[in-house]
């Protein structure tokens, strides 16, 4: 896992390695489970509305399935420019 | 040619317009964001500016945005250079520069690339007020900007 | 602020941008025109391109054009100057700049001063290939992209 | 009268003095008129449809009326920038 701005300063870690269970297939799947391992995710993660994803570095929308990725990035709206 | 610069150095804008005009294009548009002050809303002066980014990831989403504008217009030069790190207001945040054989597609090429690097590449700023640091929330405004392009003119 | 210069010195864009960035804007968008070889068809490269202009109604007509584009887009600052007299392919022409608080209003209003001057300024361009002079047709593109700043976006 | 660019090349001067007749009350009138004066004004003045006009240095459309202009201007649509 990778987390960027805000979303990194609330769950505590820019970097993370998870196992998560099998049936999380999706990625919006991914963060519910992540939202129940700390304090810090759950804050991180309550308002899905406010949270982008990358599978791989690619940008995809949080209903798109995990596949095999090997890095799954939660990170705010990009506010560039 | 494509130039794409990501990094923490001052954007020295007349080199790059330069270097934009070089290419042998009869027009050349360019787009400079500076650091406002009052960067959001009016909550008192912005006194740093921080812009966190996605090294790698950065770098292909304005490579890819520079070339989708190239083949677009047919643009002779695309050059999108997007300072990274503490600035402070009044300095360069971005600058974009797009030559074309005619003024229509180096202007649209420019308006392009700068509404689409607002929502497509991955950069989250961070002002610094009263010494209070805040993450500057997405407009709404940009997403529309940017889907413009997707339906034509 | 509106600054418009017509005269036969080379433009320096690099000092016309600082101008314009130094007005406190968040966002400042460009336009130089580049003479080019190949100005109007193919009939082998150009090498002086001559433009006339009529003195006096010239600086009206460019002022009036950025004072209509300060006031639509809210611009803190509108540069145009226009280079007159020989030139040779590669030196720039025109240079357009804008500064507003926000890209969009300086991207329309770059766009907007650029495409009226091509019809509401008068400039009257002669180009020279092989030692033969002939004056510059107008082109019919150059009053469509001005009228469509008449019906609104 | 002002002339420019190849309009003041064909009449062969840039500007010139005139009393035109009183019944042209346009600048189309006049143009007609001056088309008479000599070979040059004739071909500056063959085709209408390249002609623009100006009265008192305001760009004006060529059947708008003389009224008490002092200077009216004859050139080609600009081709600027």
């Amino acid at each position: 896992m990778l987390y960027v701005a805000w979303v990194r300063e609330r769950v505590g870690t820019g970097q993370e390695d998870v196992m998560p269970p099998a049936d999380a297939k999706t990625v919006a799947g991914l963060v519910d489970w992540l939202a129940g391992t700390s304090a810090g995710h759950a804050e991180a993660f309550a308002d899905r509305t406010r949270l982008r994803a990358a599978i791989d570095g690619a940008f995809v929308p949080l209903d798109s399935p995990l596949g095999d990725a090997a890095e799954v990035a939660i990170f705010p709206p990009v506010t560039g420019g | 040619m494509i130039r794409v610069v990501v990094g923490c150095d001052a954007i020295d804008a007349a080199a790059e317009l330069a270097e934009a005009e070089a290419a042998g294009a009869g027009a050349v548009a360019t787009f400079t964001g500076l650091v406002r002050a009052d960067a959001s809303e009016d909550e008192g002066d912005v006194d740093v500016l921080e812009l966190e980014h996605w090294p790698g990831a950065t770098e292909r989403a304005l490579a890819a945005i520079a070339e989708a504008a190239r083949q677009r217009w047919s643009c002779l030069h695309l050059t999108i250079v997007h300072r990274v790190g503490a600035m402070r207001p009044g300095e360069r945040i971005v600058f974009v520069a797009a030559a074309a054989p005619h003024r229509a597609a180096a202007l649209d090429a420019c308006a392009y690339c700068i509404d689409r690097l607002k929502t497509d590449a991955p950069f989250w700023k961070r002002e610094t007020r009263d010494g209070v640091a805040r993450w500057v929330d997405a407009r709404g405004g940009d997403e529309a900007a940017a889907t413009r392009w997707d339906t034509g003119e």
